[in-house]
């Protein structure tokens, strides 16, 4: 991965925000409090403006745009989303200190975000929560590393769409969904889902770059 | 979606600006959206920093003043604040006698406070943090995110913010706030959802004659579905259900907030009052002091929150003593 | 229907109940349904008295308290309190200075009250009347009804209150009511209709893009129906419709009520007195002294009304002047 | 008219009053404040109540009867009605004061009541008011009079019946009804509906008692 191509996904990653934005927050509206779709979209309307901001800072190594990417998420999101994105995104930035990553470092790189996320939020697989898709996706991404990125990057995003589906079945443990105790059974978490969107937008800057 | 609103968008910063207006005693950063008392204390005291997602008016804005909060930073609605926000507020109104952030448990205010505890550590701000977790509708333990804080809030950040203004150390406000919440218990049911800006429809929906038991104030639906009962019945189904977690015995004395969720006309919540007020006299338990009223709401929904505290002297001398804020003024 | 009550018929005693146990302050008797302030005069004053219909709460009895009312007494629910109910008020606060009766127009109420005074003279009691009459969506003719008495009873009550308080003759006191209703309009809006618990269903109904612009307070519908807009533009009209009708000009002053109707969230309502005074402050018109909150409702109707009231020295002072009523209160 | 049928109307009035209760109220909802039908039944449920005391003062006069009523309802009902209509029937006691009354003289007491309502109220015909069906009732009753009671009542009934429809197309001009200015058109005004029951049951007690 270069610079151009983390630039890629953050964008393609707004892209998708923007276009599941009602939908992540009718699956926040069943289980939560409706607001994740809107947390995220003011979220990375504001990276992608910071981004294209005339005066905007050249990145100089991949993670710069990863760690300005998770710094704005903390600065801008609020409520569960912010924080847990916004360190995730900043743990995988600071290894990738390089203008170049391998898909082994990126490996690296995604499981520092899971170990944030984990660290931050106390979840652990089964919760019903981020890391119910991050879980997947990052040992998917490994396996299939040697493959290249563009394997990688792929079965992650198959993996992380799993990891969400397979949420809808459980109860929450953590978050607002846990306050519906049974009742949270049969919904997909809304966090899990826009994890998904952030591994299949990995996928697809990854292809559209020809990687 | 009917609110008198520009976009929803534009909600917090409107409201802010309004609020602004409103209340020029206040001092209101529009961009870091921090409201705090325009006053610096002659001497040092601890400071009282509260805050959580929008919606839940007059929570907290509306309890910023002397003898109660010195700064509030309202997040989006039902959105926490994020933690620039969070420090902006502790910076403005530190004094150096340090900082007790006033936090709701919320998976979102939980970690936007805990950063923003970090970053003013950083600064050299030491920061102290009540958590509150008082709704008995949502199991206590380990394993989940804890109960969630409702009603309480009212008392802790009454009860703490006038004995800082004593001149009281920060462990000992803090130590107050927790044992303030420690004795309060909350539940709450709703007639009907709340609708957010950004979602643009009900929480869930509701058949004419069933009510949502165990709800939260960020519209959610609640443990479980009843059906519609006269007061007295709902009343008595709701003290019973926080006494049975609650260590109150005949001859105690609590405060009682008996709280309208946004959309219930104040004639329905004496109603209420009526009733809690009649089913703990025949458990012998005494209402020394009340609210009745809108004050930790949920947007649009309606309903009722109850909320007991203990009180004890300290407690009832502090709840007495002089406050002057928007929402919440004696002397 | 769904409300917090245990029976259509017992809303009324059953709401007093609760409002005597939360409010121990006040004496109310529970029979007669009137509620008074617990001291009697040391010097005889001026008493004032008001009532009307239920369900615009905390309208009256919330305002009744050292600085404003001396007695309320509540109809059922938007039904104004019968003669015999007026005098056992009057009686009840009588100390020898005269009582005044602050009476809003509607028929009912203008006639029940009437009787009241002739009941109350034939005992010997001075009463004079101030009839509040402020809402413009009506038209002021002598064949009509005349305007509707809405969110002005607020003023007339505070500051009538305040000049009692201070010991003012009965014409004084009677003279200032009816100078400071002459000196206010309201205007207001609904999102959404009232259920009375007697109807068991909502006033009127009205599609989601759609509001009734000039209601009243007791859940009718309005002038006419428009579509739902930005709460600028919403406000702009509400604003202007009062100042059309409104001897303000720049560099007046106004004391302004930004009323919810019962079901309205205080953020919204904060959105719109944002709109209020920036649309004022294009007219050179400043807002000295505001409230933003449920003071007359109507329920759980859903929309808001916007009170001007023309300032000037003396209505500041007196606006200033110390109240403590269960809803206003300040010192 | 003597005070066993003076009781019988009152009680066949307050029947009457429970069985059109719901459609006073729902007359009332759409061109006032919904309350018609609550208010008219609290004041009469007292009536009936006050009549079936055991402690009850046995009436002198058929005038007692009315007074009674009137009385009650004024400290019952509130609202607009209760005056008006206490008074009205106040109005009505006070000149039958024996124990039985010609149909000339109940034709002057309605004539009273109705006095006392104008004075009141201030209200005109066609205002859309209880004005509008007592009128026609008091003059149908005064021109059937000499046809005796019988045919007096049902005369007045029925056109206490048409006066109250033909409150439909009228805009009001007095009570909460002319708020709604031109909304007010189209609607049968809640009082006039009240005062047509008023009448109807002067007839049926009449009927009833075989007069
Ligand atoms: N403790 C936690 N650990 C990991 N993820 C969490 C935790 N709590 C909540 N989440 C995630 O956050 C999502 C909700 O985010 P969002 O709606 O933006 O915040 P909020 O719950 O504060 O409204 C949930 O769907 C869940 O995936
Ligand atoms: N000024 C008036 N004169 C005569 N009748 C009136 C007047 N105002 C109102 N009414 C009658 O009162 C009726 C309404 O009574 P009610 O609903 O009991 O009282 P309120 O209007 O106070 O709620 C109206 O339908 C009308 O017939
Ligand atoms: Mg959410
Ligand atoms: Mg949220
Ligand atoms: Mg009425
Ligand atoms: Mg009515």
């Amino acid at each position: 991965m270069d610079i151009a191509l983390a630039l890629a996904w953050i964008r393609a990653l707004a892209a998708a925000v923007e276009r599941h934005r009602d939908e992540l927050t009718a699956l926040d509206t069943a289980i939560g409090d409706g607001d994740h779709g809107a947390n995220l979209s003011r979220g990375f309307t504001a990276v992608t403006a910071a981004l294209d901001a005339p005066d905007a800072p050249e990145p100089a190594t991949v993670g710069a745009v990863l760690t300005r990417t998770g710094t704005i998420l903390l600065s801008k999101v609020g409520g569960a989303s912010g924080p847990l994105y916004g360190s995730a995104f900043r743990a995988m930035g600071a290894p990738l200190d390089g203008p170049t990553a391998t898909p082994a470092e990126l490996a690296d790189a995604l499981a520092a975000g899971l170990a944030a996320l984990r660290d931050l939020g106390g979840a652990v697989p089964g919760d019903k929560t981020v890391v119910d898709a991050w879980t997947p996706a990052v040992a998917a991404f490994r396996a299939a590393a040697p493959a290249g990125l563009a394997a990688a990057a792929a079965a992650a995003a198959d993996a992380a769409e799993r990891g969400a589906e397979d949420t809808v079945p459980l109860q929450a443990r953590k978050g607002r969904a846990s306050y519906l105790g049974p009742r949270s059974i049969g919904h997909r978490d809304p966090g899990a889902a826009s994890t998904a969107l952030i591994f299949r937008a990995l996928a697809d800057a990854t292809h559209s770059a020809g990687g | 979606m009917k609110k008198l609103i520009n976009t929803p968008e534009s909600v917090l910063p409107d409201a802010l600006a309004g609020f602004a207006a409103a209340h020029p005693e206040l001092t209101v950063d529009l961009d870091a959206r921090v409201i705090s008392r325009s006053a610096r204390p002659a001497v040092p005291k601890v400071a009282l920093v509260s805050g959580g997602g929008s919606g839940h008016e007059p929570l907290h804005a509306g309890f910023v003043g002397p003898g109660m909060l010195d700064a509030a930073c309202p997040g989006e609605v039902f959105t926490s604040p994020v933690p620039d926000q969070v420090l902006a507020a502790a910076q403005a109104v530190h004094s150096g006698a340090g900082v007790l952030f006033v936090v709701k448990n919320y998976t979102g205010d939980v970690m936007n406070f805990r950063l923003a505890a970090e970053l003013a550590a950083e600064e050299g701000i030491e920061v102290a943090t009540v958590l509150v977790d008082d709704d008995v509708a949502v199991e206590d333990s380990t394993w989940t995110a804890g109960r969630r804080g409702t009603g309480a809030t009212v008392a802790v950040e009454k009860l703490a913010g006038a004995l800082a203004e004593r001149g009281a150390p920060l462990a000992e406000v803090a130590a107050l706030g927790a044992r303030v919440n420690a004795a309060s218990r909350s539940f709450a049911v709703a007639l009907g959802p709340a609708t957010t800006p950004a979602a643009g429809k009900p929480g869930f929906e509701l058949p004419d004659d069933e009510i949502e038991v165990g709800v939260g104030i960020h519209g959610e639906p609640g443990r479980r579905r009843e059906p519609l009962r006269p007061a007295h019945l709902l009343v008595a189904e709701v003290v019973d259900t926080i006494l049975a977690d609650h260590h109150l015995a005949a001859g105690d004395e609590v405060i009682a907030l008996v709280n309208g969720m946004g959309a219930t006309p104040l004639l329905e919540l004496y109603v209420v009052f009526g009733e809690v007020h009649a089913r703990l006299a025949e458990r012998g338990i005494r209402i020394a002091r009340n609210l009745v009223g809108n004050y930790v709401t949920s947007l649009d929904m309606a309903g009722f929150s109850l909320t007991l505290t203990r009180a004890d002297p300290q407690v009832l001398e502090l709840w007495d003593a002089p406050v002057a804020t928007p929402a919440l003024r004696w002397s």
